[in-house]
């Protein structure tokens, strides 16, 4: 069954990608008192790209908390908390920022639970938004959900849609596990069905085929899901692609992946991480371990020609992967 | 001072016209600083700089018309177009660039202080300019006590505009005044008047006299306040524009010519004139930008290294002739 | 504090002898201030630590046999075995863990701050414990400030043992007193003689006061030395070992030993009788632990998520039936 | 030519790779003025791990500098540094550090050069210690090498013998862009013959075939070269191995990589990077793009198991990598 055929089979309304991640924070605030947000101007200001919005009207300052421009401290806090029995929702505001709560990630958040033997939850979401495509230049457009995908102890996810966004940071704050989520800030105005059944969460771990097909398998994340469905559409009659959504980076569902390559023999992976040692090649792998025998032709990549995002439009749209690159990709292999 | 206020109602205009990409960030009422700094300042000395950049750029003494032509992501801008509003820079003219990372400034100032040390050149310094909300940055913190304990120097300049953001300094921070951050390195700390360019350029002289001098670094705060919003587009639902009004009379460029024309330095003919030359660099300079060309697409593989690696030389021959879009696999 | 001592010069031994693997850093000459800050807190409040974690392990409470079963790298270990001397932690018992990362115990001291703060809890506080080189991280910095900005409950207190592994704190920092940092956020700063148990316990019951009060965090610098090298091994070039003999006329435990016969609350015999217990306690304890059972090798797949991913269940299924070496491919 | 052939046509001298690593640092420091070391207790101490050794003796406390614990601080100073005129060579104690100034390299180090339009150098050489195998548990144990080698702007080594050890830190000091030098802590006690010669450097992107075969390529990195010339040797009249160390991970040398596997027809790749989007899949993705027809088998990964690094023996030995691994390996698919 297709994400859209399911989405078929339970009540919807059309929002976009902003307002299905705004829903999913409201939601959860409401279920549970020891979740709350905290970041840099999500209550007052509502979010510089306006994601939080109107949730600190609703909740007040305590439950959505702008911080201190103090990545360290607050995610160093964060996990503490985590630690201590709340459950905060943290936004970095641009993933490029990362950097600055690296240690407090790589080194409390991810690993307090294994070097504890298990004995402490970790219950952390961290949301921070990614990509290039509006002129932001290196330091605000990076990609960089390969590190927190390959870095022991983290759960990352990227959604494609509206639905899978919501669905996901639903599943990532129930979570007791540190849960990444990767919002591509070029999607934040896309539109799809969501379910509105407070329930609706979408498991870690679980790829959508978002649309079948039976020559090319592509395999694509966040803004690449919409741009390979548009090339599906066009090439419909010529060739029958199949797009996946992974939706969830780490854990991977490799097993609807290699269904899918079992039956196209064909697999493009699109993706905005830089190419080398990027999301491809994670994917591209478990297929040949998987599938060795049923790929008729060799994997393509399409991502970042491992640059920084320029500035300049003509030179952004050149290396900013997009459904040109997907097109290209599978007629080399179709 | 002229000249900023000019740029930056240029870069306004132009930013809202949607001839500029990305995020402009201005430096609107907080030109005494900037200004009064770089006054402070030999040629050679070093520079880094913020997000909200122009004004500091224009204060080094860098070209408008590169920095416009950087603005509109061509060719000829000082950083090829690949920067753009947040990346302006030009090391040659000892500007280590704006910075997209709040507090990112002090560490390569730390750095530049140090190579200076290093070479043993003592008529020369390294300044950075940070902001209110930068203050909460632990590399922040790390840079400033390098420089103390190693005595190189450096000049650590906040711009307190009372806003980091949308939130304001007393959100941000529980001291009084930013300043007392000084007494963790045991540093001289001082709180100025930031809309009097005559202040700022004294304490930063002071500073920088110290600092060639071997005493190492100082921790200098200037109180101003930004007029637009945050980035252009801000709704600022974080303050009352009534709050504006009143900083605006207390605006730098005004009190400033008021206090020339007072002291007989300057007449309010020669202010005028001054302001139609200003206007005219500014407007030529927007033409000139506006005239340049844009990069090539495949411009966007160069200068990525010194040595360009073989990963980065293929995407590049990949790209398509058509100057379509690159991105794809080996 | 003779049970950490004991302990400690227990743990000197065995890792002589080659019985614990890793890094091992003594808190040997440091034990009143684990000791004097622990015994102003409740056992319901936090306490975060640093990789010379072992004093405050027994200062919180922590039971000796099993943090020995850890030092071993046994099952029964506080963290199975998996974190060894550098993350020792008993979250139940209030205790964040050893941390191997100099500085990361503020932020996590602050997180419990704010759970205690977001849930209301008003009679408990957090406090951590770090270095003197701890205060050049920039993540205190931020740590302290956030803490400071929002009030939360939160103790902050540096061990300056004086160095930082082999740099002595004057080639770290430009302050005279690492307490002079608590200006920097408005907060209290005290530096106290770290050798005095007395004094590290009456800063610490004022700093929980304030805490539990609402008023905020407190600064406390205690000043004290460690005998030992940085890590046992550390042939310790950086220092003449006169300098540790002077320091030792100043132990905390005999001073203290001393203070209380001298005020006639403590006999020659008494101490005697608690010092064997001390010794009885720490021997029994390192027996258990050397008879209890070294993880199975296929344990190493548990723990790292509460829901364990297909991926590591893939490993784990794979690893060889005869314990031998995993990490192959899926 | 196998890099031992290579070496053989020249004068050596026998040393530990820590020994190698030191020799090399004392050459550049003697050639170039420009040249420093920084970092916490490489002076006085002479290094935690004593790499940098009688150094700061020798060249005194300008050029050897012992820093404050302040990661964020000295890695911002050294990129302002090399960006104004310097040549500075930063220690990260552990690679776990990296975390606190993540910040720096991904924003300023990696993006400066870009972000200025080419228009300023970056020769900052940054070397960090790696892996597993001393019980020091998981925040002193990490391999993080695939983070950097991933991210655009800077480029990457990780040496597995004494000769590649002082040439690739020669080349990373003459460098005008910022490479990392990862340094398995394991491999420091172990010697091989190193050219004397000072001007005796290893290009960044060049492979070393450390052994020559014909049924097998294993592509080993840092402490698994020498795991996996083990298993060669064990298993020589049996099964025919070619080692191929990369040396440099970015850029990667596809060629060599390549060329053996066309050979063998078979690939197994070992490095201590967790499996998960690891180093392994972007070496077999390679292979993949350009020998997809030579391969005979699925492609096989040796690496740490998605966990971090346990502290107590029997765990850590569980989940570090090694020769057993490797010959398990290449029994699948011999
Ligand atoms: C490390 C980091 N965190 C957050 C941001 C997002 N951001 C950009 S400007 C800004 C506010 C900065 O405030 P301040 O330092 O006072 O400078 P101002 O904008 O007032 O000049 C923030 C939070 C950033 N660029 N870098
Ligand atoms: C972020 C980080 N940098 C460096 C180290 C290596 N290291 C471990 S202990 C130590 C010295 C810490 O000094 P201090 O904070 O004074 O604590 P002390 O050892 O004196 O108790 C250093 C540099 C580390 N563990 N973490
Ligand atoms: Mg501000
Ligand atoms: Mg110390």
């Amino acid at each position: 069954m297709t994400a859209q055929a399911d989405l078929e089979q339970r009540p919807t309304e059309e929002l976009t990608v902003r307002e299905a991640i705004r829903e999913a924070l409201r939601e959860e605030l409401e279920r549970d008192e020891d979740v709350y947000l905290m970041g840099e101007d999500v209550g007052v200001m509502g979010g510089v790209l306006e994601v939080t919005g109107d949730l600190y009207e609703q909740f007040g300052e305590e439950r959505v908390r702008d911080t201190p421009i103090a990545e360290a401290g607050f995610m160093g806090a964060a996990t503490g908390a985590a630690a201590t029995g709340t459950r905060p929702v943290v936004e970095i505001m641009f993933s490029d920022f990362m950097g600055v709560c690296m240690e407090q990630v790589m080194n409390q958040t991810a690993k307090m639970r294994y070097m504890f033997g298990g004995k402490t939850e970790m219950p952390v979401t961290v949301r921070t938004t990614e990509g290039g495509g509006m002129g932001a230049a290196s330091q605000h457009s990076g990609t960089v959900h390969a590190w927190i995908a390959h870095f022991p102890g983290l759960k990352a996810v990227a959604p494609g849609t509206a639905a899978s966004a919501k669905g996901l940071i639903k599943t990532a704050i129930r979570s007791d596990d540190p849960v990444f989520v990767f919002e591509n800030k070029m999607i934040y105005e896309q539109s799809g069905d969501v379910p509105t059944d407070e329930d609706f969460t979408v498991p870690l771990g679980e790829a959508s085929v978002e649309r079948e097909g039976e020559d090319v398998t592509v395999v694509a994340t966040q803004r690449m899901v919409g741009e390979s469905l548009g090339v599906a559409e066009e090439l419909a009659g010529d060739v029958s692609i199949e797009v996946v959504d992974p939706r969830s980076l780490y854990p991977l569902d490799t097993d609807t992946i290699v269904d899918s390559v079992e039956k196209t023999g064909r697999l493009v992976v699109a993706d905005e991480s830089p190419v080398s040692y990027g999301v491809h090649a994670e994917v591209a792998t478990r297929v040949m371990e998987n599938a060795f025998y049923s790929l008729d032709a060799p994997i393509q990549r399409v991502g970042t020609p491992d640059t920084h995002m320029p500035f300049s439009t003509p030179l952004e749209q050149e290396v900013l992967p997009d459904a040109e690159g997907v097109r290209a990709a599978i007629e080399r292999i179709a | 001072m002229l000249l900023i206020r000019e740029s930056e109602e240029n870069t306004k205009n132009h930013f809202a016209d949607g001839n500029i990409p990305g995020f402009v960030h201005l430096y609107i009422g907080e030109e005494a600083v900037g200004v009064g700094a770089c006054a402070a300042l030999d040629p050679d000395d070093w520079i880094a700089s913020t997000h909200r950049g122009h004004g500091h750029c224009i204060a080094k003494g860098l070209d408008p018309e590169l920095m416009w032509a950087e603005l509109f992501g061509k060719r000829d801008g000082y950083c090829n177009g690949k920067g753009g509003s947040m990346h302006i820079a030009d090391v040659e003219a000892g500007m280590l660039g704006a910075n997209g990372i709040v507090g990112a400034g002090p560490g390569l100032a730390t750095g530049a202080a140090l190579t200076l040390d290093y070479k043993g050149i003592d008529d020369q310094v390294a300044l950075s300019f940070f902001g209110d909300g930068a203050v909460a940055q632990g590399q922040v913190h790390e840079a400033v006590n390098l420089a103390a304990t190693w005595d190189l120097p450096a000049i650590f300049l906040v711009e307190n505009n009372q806003y980091g953001e949308g939130t304001p300094v007393d959100k941000q921070h529980n001291v009084e005044n930013l300043s007392d951050t000084a007494g963790a390195y045991d540093i001289p700390g001082v709180t100025v008047d930031g809309m009097d360019i005559t202040a700022v350029n004294e304490a930063v002289a002071e500073a920088r006299e110290r600092a060639v001098n071997g005493e190492g670094p100082t921790f200098i705060e200037a109180d101003t306040y930004r007029y637009r919003g945050h980035y252009e587009g801000d709704e600022q639902v974080y303050r009352d524009q009534k709050e504006v009004e009143r900083m605006r009379e207390r605006d730098p460029i005004e009190s400033f010519r008021n206090r020339l024309i007072d002291r007989g330095e300057l007449t309010e003919e020669e202010f005028e004139t001054i302001q139609t030359e200003v206007e005219e660099e500014i407007a030529d300079a927007v033409a000139y930008a506006q005239k340049a060309d844009a990069p090539a697409p495949e411009e966007a593989y160069e200068d990525m290294f010194a040595e360009t690696p073989p990963e980065i030389q293929q995407f590049a021959t990949q790209a398509m002739p058509d100057g379509g879009h690159g991105g794809e696999s080996r």
